[in-house]
């Protein structure tokens, strides 16, 4: 056999990434904290925190809980506001050698659209991800990713004001996550991200109130795996013409695999790197030692083969 | 900051419910300071999940060790506990900011106020200060519910001039809080500056005494964590006037007493 | 502090349970097959597997995949069919000790009205529980589940047949459970039960395919607890004046407490049975324990004691 | 059946994957029949969360031991094999319905074929067998990858009036498969009846020359389990004839070869 260097290169949203591995966007901070211990050059994208017009403080603590094999967070969508993050946070990943991907948030349509304006004049900035999703805040998101109607609308106006790649992060608190992954595809996105968090919450049974200040929080880690995997599928079925970055509980090379199967072009790492700050350079090992071992000579064959009998 | 596997070369009991590690990572034993703490992945297992954070106690650089005291407090703190010696640690660390030292112009008296497990960075502060010495004296505090909950109390012993013990049951040193030791020791003129670290009601009480007192006072805060360095924002402590927060892992664990909102922090 | 025992008994649907453990439907076969190690006599109620009108042979194997910290079922509502459950299935538990619930499933309205219709006539039966949410057939009863229409629609026809206390178990696999457990009160539901399994699934990345035979599967064990305490949380908020039954997760007295301080009246232990086939035991040992460690005199104190600031 | 806690007495490696665990538990050794087994807690924790299936290798009533040979495929049966003697385990069992014995008028030969970790219920079987012995002889037919893929194969061969061995590298007894050995064996007359153990391939293979050659043939299946009890419905595998479905734990592991649908049974 000969030892090829499988190609692990993939597109998402028009951006050629280098491998299909990339952090999880609230898991890395603004890139930087990790550096020391993994080398951002390295990676498919570097994903940074949501980012909001106006500065936000954040969820009273405690913000983090851990439950069985996941953790709950209720970070509140804790950034310096868009103006901050475009003048000192994003400038030192300006030569990172990735791609930079920046997560958006917002508690009105009007909201979101300030934000995408304001990242689109940033240099540094390769791709835009509409956080529809954060189930941590009374308006933070995750009302838009419930309905197709409000998603859609959220989309098409953030797709008239940026001509930057766009990828939609979807919420999995929902019935059926087909309908609201095609309301965004029909209304403008290159991709969709999914999964973020499942709306949890848990109680501490001797102060009989709920663990965290703000009463519910997000559940992530390897708990929600089976639930992430089984969105991809669905969405992948569907066959919405756009490429999906799959998410939820990875935590090796083999955890990856099963999104990439079931359908998704592209993976993040979120809560695997607070137990381990190199697994995405451990799941880019994984998976090129996977293609060699299987002749697969580009992962891009394996995307979706699960669905194949 | 490095993510390194360590050998425990040593493991004994401690008190009641602690227990001491010895374990070889000589990176991070040299370029830890006292107040800085490791991220201790407890089981390779998902369940539990997240590293722990664990205060170094004492880094000894020249044999490559750090010294770890751990009190049993749950699944985390006992899986930990439980390993024997030789067994490996997967560390992230050194982690958080550290004490500031006392500048070289400081005369007086150096307080170390500590409550239980809380002693432990404070055994490493008293450690470095025993070589930094100059025109200040140090002075342990230390309280604990009984004898049995004092923890290696004689490691900050032998590394302060002045040393007290209280005890919530009398059954070693004072009977009462260590707070009572601390008011007894702010009535004499002379303190130049305290550093606390203990349970939280322990530590806003020592803060208001050092505020009234006018002493600078610093102190190290515990909060659940996520990341340990900085990324997730998980491990947050309400900040003094306005409502920002600020990551215990990052920020901290060493705070000025000033720095924060004790009465929104909660137990 | 006097040692007076704690009154652990509670109401639900208008049974008197002596405490508020029960095992989950579908993990405790038919009630017999753990009598070796669990005393049924001792437990707040058996809940026994789902009864369908015909018999059903279920779904393919592989049926079980263990996941992080939970597993994910398949069984595909596998049982005699209410004729042999009536005739061969319940006459066992006439003296078992405890009262009898059988949980119901369909494809049709008239599947399950047939079912209670059938059930009713057993001196056996002390409930039915409503299975609208199972999700691993086709046309297992998630459908009813999933809209507060169709929902109703099979409550009240259910309701129209039966004078049996009847409790509906809800899916989890919804966007607002609340809607949901709102339509089952109306139609007349005396309890709810929740949660269901969530959807999940797992891929065999070595085959390429997925794991279970029957594609996707329930996920339930601990992994779930804090999607399920967050229910049963919001459903208890609504005050909609029924009891619920709350369960998903729960291994130790500490988790059944997060569903009762949280507001469920009883609880229900699935997966941990497998792990530990006395948990129902443990738990009203570990929740009596509480009482008399916190002055707790009856457990209906508490219920619902995490929601008072 | 018993949940209960049971100590190692002894822990060895057995050839290139296994290990042998000697465990004390009176009630159990007492209870179990060849071809049953007990179902393991292999963590504390809730990751890995289900217990695992392991066949009783050998019941030793009087020391009140019994005996598992465990290969290391995945987690669950690596932590199995990493605890120490001294550990204690949680056991449920003995469950399943066991091999059938031969009648007291069986006469002719006993057919005992395993591939790999499946000789471990045909040692207990050709123990029981050696104290009922009637008229029949023994005779054990094993298969391995390789001369480090024959786990325990003197336990079998020394319960066996005649015995052989095959690998697929030739490095012990035949090259070949052990279905080879069986061919062998069946052109002969004589054969009573047969037992398998061992990859689903492999008995398959088996049952269809027994049936072929109209020699009676149980096979001992394994299939993922949750409860272990046959409350579940988790572990089933096709029935013959009709899309009904056995359960292992319950009513298996051990089959009669034509009570299943082979064909769908898969990997
Ligand atoms: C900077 C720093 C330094 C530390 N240094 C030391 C040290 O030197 N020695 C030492 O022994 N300990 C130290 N600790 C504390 C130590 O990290 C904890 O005791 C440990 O993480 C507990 O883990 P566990 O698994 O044993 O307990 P767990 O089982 O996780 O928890 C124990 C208790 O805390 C409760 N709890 C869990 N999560 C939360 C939450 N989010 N909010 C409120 N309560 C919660 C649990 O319900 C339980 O009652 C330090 C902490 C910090 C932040
Ligand atoms: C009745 C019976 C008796 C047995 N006796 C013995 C014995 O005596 N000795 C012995 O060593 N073993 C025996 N086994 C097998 C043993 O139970 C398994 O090897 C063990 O459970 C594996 O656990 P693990 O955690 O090590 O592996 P895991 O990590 O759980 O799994 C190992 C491999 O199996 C795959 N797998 C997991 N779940 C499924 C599924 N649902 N469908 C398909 N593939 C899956 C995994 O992906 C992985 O590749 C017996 C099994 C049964 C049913
Ligand atoms: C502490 C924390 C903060 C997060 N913040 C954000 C965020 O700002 N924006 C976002 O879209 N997702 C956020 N997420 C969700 C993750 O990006 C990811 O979708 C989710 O955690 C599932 O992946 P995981 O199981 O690998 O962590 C956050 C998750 C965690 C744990
Ligand atoms: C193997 C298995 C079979 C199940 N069968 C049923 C069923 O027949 N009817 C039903 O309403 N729920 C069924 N459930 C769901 C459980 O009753 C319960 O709601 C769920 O497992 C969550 O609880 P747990 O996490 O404690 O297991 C089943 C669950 C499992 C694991
Ligand atoms: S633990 Fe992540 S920011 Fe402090
Ligand atoms: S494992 Fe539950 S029925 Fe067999």
């Amino acid at each position: 056999m000969s030892a090829t260097v499988p190609d692990l290169s993939v597109e998402i949203a028009g951006l050629t990434l280098r491998n299909p591995v990339m952090p999880a966007s609230g898991t890395f901070g603004w890139g930087t904290e990790y550096a020391d211990l993994l080398e951002l050059s390295s990676l498919g994208a570097v994903v940074v925190k949501a980012t909001t017009l106006l500065p936000r403080p954040g969820n009273a603590p405690p913000r983090i809980v851990e439950t069985p094999a996941g953790m709950l967070n209720a970070i509140g969508l804790q950034n310096p506001g868009v103006d901050v993050v475009v003048r000192e946070k994003l400038p030192p990943l300006a030569d990172c050698g990735a791609p930079v991907i920046v997560n958006i948030a917002g508690e009105t349509v009007d909201d979101y659209v300030a934000v995408a304006k304001r990242l689109g004049a940033s240099p540094v900035v390769s791709a835009l991800e509409i956080n529809a999703s954060c189930p941590n805040t009374e308006r933070g998101g995750m009302q838009f990713g419930l309905e197709p109607g409000p998603l859609a609308e959220l989309v098409s106006a953030v797709r008239a004001v940026t001509s930057l790649p766009l990828i939609t992060k979807l919420s999995p608190n929902v019935t059926d996550i087909v309908p609201l992954a095609r309301a965004a595809v029909e209304a403008g996105t290159d991709a969709l991200s999914l999964i973020n968090t499942l709306l949890g919450m848990a109680i501490d049974t001797d102060r009989r109130r709920p663990k965290l200040g703000n009463v519910t929080g997000g559940l992530s880690g390897p708990a929600i795996r089976p639930v992430a995997v089984r969105m991809v599928w669905q969405v992948a079925a569907a066959g919405l013409g756009v490429p999906l970055i799959g998410m939820g509980g990875i935590m090796s090379a083999n955890d990856a695999l099963e999104f990439i199967l079931a359908g998704a072009t592209a993976v993040a790492i979120g809560t695997a790197t607070f137990v381990t700050p190199d697994t995405c350079r451990q799941v880019i090992e994984g998976l090129a030692a996977y293609c060699v071992r299987n002749g697969v000579r580009s992962i891009r064959e394996i995307v979706g083969a699960a669905h194949r009998p | 900051m490095e993510q390194v596997k360590s050998r425990i070369t040593t493991t004994h009991a401690e008190g009641a419910d602690c227990q001491v590690l010895i374990l070889a990572c000589p990176s991070i034993a040299a370029a830890t300071q006292p107040g800085q703490f490791v991220h201790v992945r407890v089981s390779e297992s998902a369940d539990p999940l997240l590293r722990r954070p664990i205060s170094v106690m004492l880094a000894d650089r020249q044999a490559g060790h750090i010294r770890l005291l751990v009190r049993k407090v749950g699944r985390g703190t006992e899986a930990l506990a439980r390993l024997p010696a030789g067994a490996t640690v997967d560390l992230l660390g050194p982690l958080g900011n550290g004490f500031p030292f006392p500048s070289a112009e400081t005369s007086g008296d150096i307080l170390l106020v500590a409550g239980g497990v809380g002693v432990a960075p404070l055994v490493f502060l008293a450690d470095t200060l025993q070589t930094h010495r100059a025109r200040f004296r140090v002075c342990g505090l230390l309280g604990g519910a009984s004898d049995e909950h004092l923890p290696v109390w004689t490691e900050l012993a032998g590394r302060c001039e002045e040393f007290h013990v209280s005890t919530e049951d009398g059954s070693a040193g004072e009977q009462g809080l260590v707070t009572e030791l601390l008011g007894e020791h702010l009535a004499q003129d002379g303190t130049a500056v305290v550093y606390t670290c203990g349970p939280r009601p322990m530590m806003a009480a020592v803060a208001q005494m050092c505020a009234e007192a006018r002493v600078p006072c610093w102190a190290s805060l515990e909060q659940w964590m996520g990341c340990g360095v900085g990324a997730c924002l998980g491990c947050v402590v309400p900040a003094a006037g306005g409502d920002d927060f600020l990551r215990v892992c990052k920020d901290g664990p060493v705070f000025a007493a000033e720095q924060l909102a004790w009465e929104a922090l909660g137990q």
